[in-house]
């Protein structure tokens, strides 16, 4: 099933596992900001009411 | 309008006003490159406008933090806001301002300084040419670039890191006129779109300029 | 209820609650069927053996680097000229994206570029003009980082916006003529019959689906994260006061 | 001359006053009093066209308003002429002669502002209102690091040739000015009401 990749296997291998990289990256970064500032908002609502 | 032009000249040429400042990291820049590139004449030759367009460019940068900074300093910025000149005037004759002190110098310096990177004959007059029609536009953008990071602490690095890719156009056209001038080939299309650009910028980006000033003074 | 009322920050967050796992669902979906098909069911191109399917991640980041600075233009615009805070904080939430595809668009361009000009980097004129995209994406964020009060950090930030697409208009067309370029033709062209043969047309769509999906649903999350964080600095703002 | 109605201003998207009215009648001054950051500065700017009032209106002749603040502007690499000069050419006037002696500057004309101490730097940033002559003045803590002698200069020329020519003024200050005659606003009772929040924050609250 995996197809040969001929002379350039390398190139097209590379290519793909620096995008998904980069894409997990900014995936990850947004989502460990997005709960870090809930938590934030929480915390601080909580006081507000509390 | 012109009165703020001539006191800002003044004050340039005072002590310790800048005015020496681009001049002097030009020739620095100009010097610095054969000891980098190597003193072979066709190497020098070849690259001689590009390296003046670019160090130009760099002596340019460098003195726009100057430029509102220290009139945000002493309140004088917020006196002339309410004063009864309009604040694109005030970024108009800002940046005519800097370009007398830093622009207008570095256009006469570059042929002089263009021996040393064993310019081409012909060479002299495209890069003064260019040079002249393009410094213009890097006054302009610039001093919209340091209307923008006024407010700033250390806003220094940031104003150049924004300016910078605003002046790629300029910088293309202007030294690939100038590189298309010196090896004699037809360089009209270049320095059409060179002149268009700082036509341009001096046209709106006054109104920019004054909108970002009357943000960072509330 | 006008068309505005649903940038309304509580209103945002009320009804991009429940749409978030949706998109990133289906930007997932998108992403996994358009990069497998593509990568395993795709036969070589004739010319550029497999090299020719990084394609599929080219040309989509690309896509998206160029329509992400849009967006943030459209945003400035939207907060200029009606105030809105949700398309400010949109804006700002897009570019760190935007950004992101400018560098998967420039390493994947690298990388495809490679065995036909011998090198990585070839100065060819449309990868450079991402590399000042890039810059130009760079000096925004920085400019959103270095001012504290959120309305003003807005206001210049959009203001750089609006001059900084004229200027990356007239440096896309700088390097054109500064550099006659090497690039392949346009792979999606509206016009031009030149088109990608059909058996790569049909994944490549699907991977532009996926990755406009993975940007909205990054761009939705991003969003509702900044307006949290208004939300509690105007709270430490009220405690301070009372 | 300078009719202010129910005036609402705000710091950096936080609201400080609201519902701020008073006129000001031709040869009159006001005196802004409350204790610091109650937003004397903040009121000045907003009249003087710096900032925008998010409610509230006021009516006087623009063209005849100028601001002054105790960040006086003075260039110090320039001679006190020179500054003063550049701010007459600015207002399209010319510097009077008579002003070197309302604020005792005679002989210090020509010598660089960097020499001059923060009292006669003070007096030439004062002197500049002169120079201007604009009927309508906002002035910010005006007599700042001014010794008792200055702070008269300064008094007589508001009383003799500001105001006694129709000007007006909106001063915030500690010190007692002696215009007796000066109207004063306590702007306490103005605070805004703590727990509003500015339009900018309310939307996210």
């Amino acid at each position: 099933m995996i197809p040969d990749l001929g002379k350039y296997g390398f190139e097209v291998v590379s290519a793909y596992a620096v995008s998904i990289v980069l894409l997990l990256a900014i995936i990850g970064l947004s989502w460990r900001q997005s709960v870090k500032q809930r938590r934030a908002l929480e915390t601080a609502e909580a006081r507000r009411h509390g | 309008m012109i009165a703020l032009l001539l006191r800002d000249l003044r004050l340039a040429t005072r002590a310790g006003g800048g005015f020496g400042l681009g001049l002097v990291f030009f020739l620095i820049v100009v010097v610095l490159v054969p000891f980098g590139v190597g003193p072979e004449t066709a190497i020098l030759s070849k690259i001689a406008s590009g390296i003046l367009w670019v160090a130009a460019l760099l002596a340019a940068l460098l003195s726009l933090d100057r430029i509102f900074a220290l009139d945000f300093e002493d309140g004088a910025l917020t006196l002339i806001a309410t004063a009864p000149i309009p604040l694109e005037a005030v970024g108009l004759a800002k940046a005519t301002a800097h370009w007398l002190t830093t622009g207008l110098p570095l256009t006469i310096a570059a042929p002089v300084l263009g021996v040393l990177l064993q310019l081409p004959a012909n060479g002299y007059s495209f890069v003064a040419l260019t040079l002249l029609l393009g410094t213009p536009a890097l006054s302009m953008i610039g001093t919209f670039g340091a209307a923008l990071t006024v407010g700033i602490r250390r806003g220094g690095l940031l104003l150049s890191l924004l300016v910078l890719p605003l002046y790629i156009p300029t910088l293309i056209f202007g030294a690939e006129a100038a590189r298309r001038g010196t090896a004699g080939l037809d360089a009209t299309t270049p320095l059409l779109m060179l002149a268009g650009i700082t036509a341009g910028s001096i046209a709106l980006l006054p109104f920019a300029t004054a909108a970002v000033l009357r943000i960072n003074l509330r | 209820m006008s068309l505005w009322e649903y940038a309304n920050p509580k209103k945002f967050m009320g009804w991009t609650g429940p749409v978030l796992p949706w998109a990133f669902g289906a930007a997932g979906v998108c992403l996994a069927v358009g990069l497998f098909w593509g990568f395993f069911l795709t036969p070589d191109d004739y010319r550029q053996g497999s090299t020719v399917k990084i394609i599929y991640l080219h040309v989509p980041s690309a896509l998206m680097a160029i329509n992400a600075w849009m967006m943030m233009l459209v945003a400035s615009l939207i907060w200029l000229v009606r105030r809105h805070h949700v398309s400010a904080l949109a804006a700002k939430a897009a570019a760190p994206v935007g950004i992101t595809m400018t560098l998967i668009a420039l390493m994947t361009g690298a990388i495809w570029g490679q065995p036909m000009w011998g090198t990585y980097w070839a100065w060819d004129p449309r990868l450079t003009s991402f590399l000042i995209l890039f810059l130009f994406y760079l000096g925004y964020m920085a400019l959103w980082a270095a001012i504290d009060d959120p309305d003003t950090a807005a206001d210049l930030t959009s203001v750089l916006c609006i001059v900084g697409s004229v200027f990356a208009l007239l440096s896309r067309y700088a390097v054109n003529f500064w550099n006659q370029g090497l690039h392949q033709g346009a792979s999606l062209s509206l016009d031009k019959e030149e088109n990608v043969s059909d058996v790569f047309f049909f994944p490549l769509l699907v991977c532009i689906a996926g990755f406009v999906l993975l940007f909205v649903a990054l761009v939705l999350l991003r969003t509702r994260t900044e307006i949290r964080a208004r939300r509690l600095r105007a709270l430490q703002l009220r405690e301070v006061r009372t | 001359m300078l009719k202010v109605r129910d005036i609402a201003v705000e710091r950096s998207g936080v609201p400080v006053l609201s519902g701020v009215s008073f006129d000001l009648a031709a040869g009159h001054a006001l005196i802004l009093r409350g204790p610091n950051g109650i937003g004397k500065t903040t009121l000045l700017r907003t009249l003087a066209g710096l900032q925008e009032p998010t409610n509230g209106t006021c009516e006087f002749p623009v063209d005849q308003a100028a601001y002054a603040s105790h960040a006086d502007g003075i260039k110090t690499a320039l001679t006190v002429r020179e500054n003063l000069s550049f701010w007459a050419d600015v207002y399209g006037n010319t510097v009077p002669d008579v002003i070197w002696d309302w604020f005792d500057l005679g002989d210090l004309r020509d010598r660089f502002a960097g020499t001059l101490s923060a009292g006669q730097k003070r007096r030439v940033g004062l002197a500049r209102l002169g120079v201007i002559s604009r009927k309508v003045l906002f002035l910010d803590e005006p007599t700042v690091s001014l010794d008792g002698f200055s702070v008269k200069l300064f008094s007589s020329f508001m009383r003799d040739h500001h105001l006694a020519h129709g000007g007006v003024a909106v001063i915030a200050t500690h010190i007692d000015l002696g215009l007796g005659e000066a109207q004063t606003l306590d702007l306490t009772p103005f605070a805004a009401q703590d727990d509003g929040p500015s339009d900018s924050d309310e939307a996210f609250l």
